[in-house]
């Protein structure tokens, strides 16, 4: 599906997090098409950073604005998969991906074996291993339509393959007008990104 | 009105026969008082040494 | 125009430096208003001729029990500031106040369960009065840890902020339940403050120290937030100055 | 499908998958009722006497234990903060869940205190006025238990923090239901009182998840 044009503008963003000072004067504009990678060393605001574009996180200073609207409208336009597991293990793999999305089985189905886990669905996610959980929780990138994907350490635990995969869907995302913004400490090779570095405050 | 109420001091120490009863009471509540000016006090004294220790430590580093 | 000393006093800087010198004042005031208060109901005010001299401790236990629910309501003050001003120094006044209320409730809890044994006959009755005030005890001890257990200051602020409005509406409904709850199980029983008219010489007395203790709580409360704004405030320029000229 | 129905399917299938969060309460609570005449002393006229009070206790015990990590998995897991995203406000998805918790996990409690009842000889009619005050009380013991349990979220350390700082706000909900049990006893009216305390469970029921959404925004936005 072909994604109505998307403007993100990020003014004067100003982040402290306990008495630390993370960033401040950010200022940048992303537009459909267009894949942002944060980088930065441990700790230099990178989660932070993300997590306050999809409005977990208040802001403190500064304005986001989605096609000139704030951010608080446009939340249901934004997939955010964190770097915590994003997936309950005592359920199977697909009634993990079906509360978390409005799809029917079908495409949940051909979205699992986008991700390698083709007749997984009936296993409970507790039984995987570490990569797997990932890719279940990653397979919401090939059924949930939002235009905006944040993704935090979307490539731990992946091998060589579903990186590929990754970068690819990735690609095709934004080719249909998507936006992407991630962190990760492996940069892709097989992605066309512009890098934001964090971490030179002071 | 204000009229004395016991015959001597003593008398008022003792204050028959509840004394055992109010003036630990009464100690308690200056205790109470006393005690929690001193700990405002230590924790006022405690946040300025904090910040002075963190005024050398930033002094030496940047010498 | 009316809102600016509202936003000055949001200011820790200005905080700090004005409730040092209210500190002052509120000290000394309390402590005259205090011996003189305690020393009028203790010698001069006349004797009850049902409790005889246990009844003096009336004069910590009712200014102490008063101050043990206008400290929770005032939390709760402190809490909507801080949640529709976003005011940081309300917080900090939320942090002292539970302190110092868990104290005031205790030193009620405990002067009401001295004057229960030459009352009652024993230290604690299940009476109403002595009922809430150990469940605002375990109010204030609730806000108290769960601060302590939250490390982000601001995080743990809001945090206490939500409990303490939970608690706050639900304090009035414990308390007519608690009355409720201890008529219906034993309907006449001696009540340790409820006197027919109070004569004049035990009420102005009594009065006094209502207002000392009062102004004792105000001087309390503001020595431990100048305390806490400066630990919370380690890092401004403004505390680094003053340590500095110090 | 709805999000609602989402919820309560992935509700059941949880339970389908841990059954021992539902056993282990009802277990916690005839060991306690077992322990009463234990400790007590085996005369049925005396237990019976206690008896309701002992087992509403035992009850709200068990109750707290069970709401107590409410949300811990889901938070942890970062689930949690994925119900940000759905296309329902937080405070009418949370309520939700505390439905769903009443229906799957409190329920069941209420319905083996009969079995409580036996064990203490407690009369019938007092027996029937004991499972109607807990269906009427419970909703606003398990809001404010969740609200206990979405405040201490963040914190690691917290152990049963959540417990210690919910109780005394179920004082009224004691009392009243204390109160239901006495006249009940005693064969007079209780429906007054019922009403208070269904009144109390509904008031608390749409404005607690409210606090209770507040609180898990809170943790979320100070999570990392």
């Amino acid at each position: 599906m072909i994604f109505e044009p998307i403007q993100i503008e990020i003014s004067q963003l100003r982040c402290e997090r306990d008495d630390r000072l993370l960033f401040k004067n950010l200022s940048i504009k992303l537009e459909s098409g267009q894949i942002l990678r944060v980088a930065g060393p441990n700790g230099a605001g990178k989660t932070t950073l993300l997590r306050t574009l999809a409005g977990l996180f208040d802001i403190q200073e500064g304005e986001i604005r989605l096609n000139q609207q704030p951010l608080k409208e446009y939340l249901e336009r934004i997939l955010y998969i964190g770097h915590k597991p994003q997936v309950t293990k005592d359920l199977t793999v697909l009634d993990n991906l079906k509360f978390l999305t409005d799809v029917d089985e079908t495409a949940l189905k051909s979205a699992l074996s986008a991700v390698g886990l083709k007749g997984y669905h009936d296993s409970l996610v507790k039984e995987l291993s570490q990569g797997q959980g990932r890719r279940c929780a990653l397979a919401r990138l090939w059924c949930v339509d939002a235009p905006i994907w944040i993704l935090d350490e979307p490539y731990t635990a992946l091998d060589v393959d579903m990186v590929k995969t990754l970068d690819a869907r990735i690609t095709e995302h934004v080719a249909n007008g998507g936006v992407c913004l991630f962190t990760t400490h492996q940069p892709p090779q097989q992605l066309d990104y512009q890098t934001l570095e964090l971490g030179h405050v002071d | 009105m204000l009229e004395f109420q016991f015959a001597s001091l003593a008398a008022f120490f003792e204050m028959a026969p509840h004394g055992v009863y109010v003036w630990p009471v009464y100690g308690l509540g200056l205790l109470v008082i006393g005690g929690l000016t001193w700990v405002n006090a230590r924790q006022h004294r405690q946040a300025i040494r904090m910040v002075q220790r963190n005024l050398e430590r930033e002094e030496t580093h940047e010498s | 125009m009316g809102w600016r000393w509202f936003h000055q006093w949001g200011s820790p800087r200005l905080f700090y430096e004005r409730a040092g010198r209210w500190q002052l004042v509120c000290g000394w005031l309390a402590l005259i208003l205090l011996v003189a208060g305690s020393l009028w109901g203790l010698g001069f005010a006349p004797v009850d001729y049902q409790q005889g001299n246990s009844y003096r401790i009336i004069y910590l236990h009712v200014p102490v029990a008063f101050l043990a629910q206008a400290m929770y309501a005032a939390m709760a003050v402190c809490a909507v500031v801080l949640f529709v001003w976003k005011m940081k120094l309300a917080d900090v006044a939320m942090q002292a106040i539970a302190v110092m209320g868990f104290a005031f409730t205790a030193l009620a809890l405990i002067s009401g369960a001295v004057w229960g044994k030459p009352t009652w006959g024993t230290y604690w009755v299940w009476d109403a009065r002595l009922t809430s005030m150990l469940i605002l005890a375990f109010l204030y001890l609730g806000v108290i840890g769960l601060r302590a257990a939250i490390q982000d200051p601001d995080q743990a602020g809001k945090a206490c902020g939500i409990l303490v409005l939970v608690g706050v509406v639900n304090l009035p409904i414990i308390k007519y339940s608690v009355e409720w709850w201890n008529t219906l199980h034993q309907p006449a029983s001696l009540k340790l403050t409820e006197k027919p008219a109070m004569p004049a010489s035990m009420w102005v007395p009594l009065l006094v120290n209502i207002l000392g203790y009062y102004i004792a709580a105000a001087y309390l409360v503001l020595g431990s937030m100048r305390a806490i704004v400066l630990e919370r405030e380690r890092r401004a320029t403004w505390v680094k100055e003053l340590v500095g000229r110090a | 499908m709805s999000i609602e129905k989402r919820m309560l399917a992935r509700e059941l299938k949880l339970i389908a998958a841990r059954p021992g969060d539902i056993f282990k309460p009802m277990w916690f609570l005839i060991l306690v009722i077992s322990m009463v005449p234990l400790a007590l002393a085996p005369d049925s006229d005396l237990l019976a006497e206690i008896g309701s009070a002992m087992i509403w206790v035992a009850t709200l015990l068990a109750l707290l234990l069970n709401t107590e990590h409410l949300f811990q998995s889901d938070f942890s897991d970062g689930v949690l903060e994925q119900w940000l995203f759905l296309d329902r406000p937080l405070a009418w998805l949370v309520g939700l869940k505390l439905v769903a918790h009443w229906l799957f996990h409190v329920l069941p409690l209420i319905l083996i205190t009969p079995i409580a009842g036996l064990m203490l000889s407690v009369p019938t009619e007092v027996l029937i006025a004991l499972l109607i005050t807990l269906f009427v009380a419970t909703p606003a013991l398990t809001c404010f238990s969740g609200l206990g349990a979405a405040l201490t979220l963040g914190s690691s350390r917290s152990g049963i923090l959540g417990v210690l700082v919910m109780m005394p706000l179920f004082v009224p909900v004691v009392i009243l239901a204390a109160g239901v049990l006495i006249r009940a006893t005693d064969g007079s009216d209780t429906l007054p009182l019922l009403a208070l305390l269904g009144a109390f469970s509904v008031v608390a029921a749409t404005l607690v998840p409210i606090a209770v959404s507040a609180a898990i925004r809170l943790n979320i936005g100070g999570s990392n």
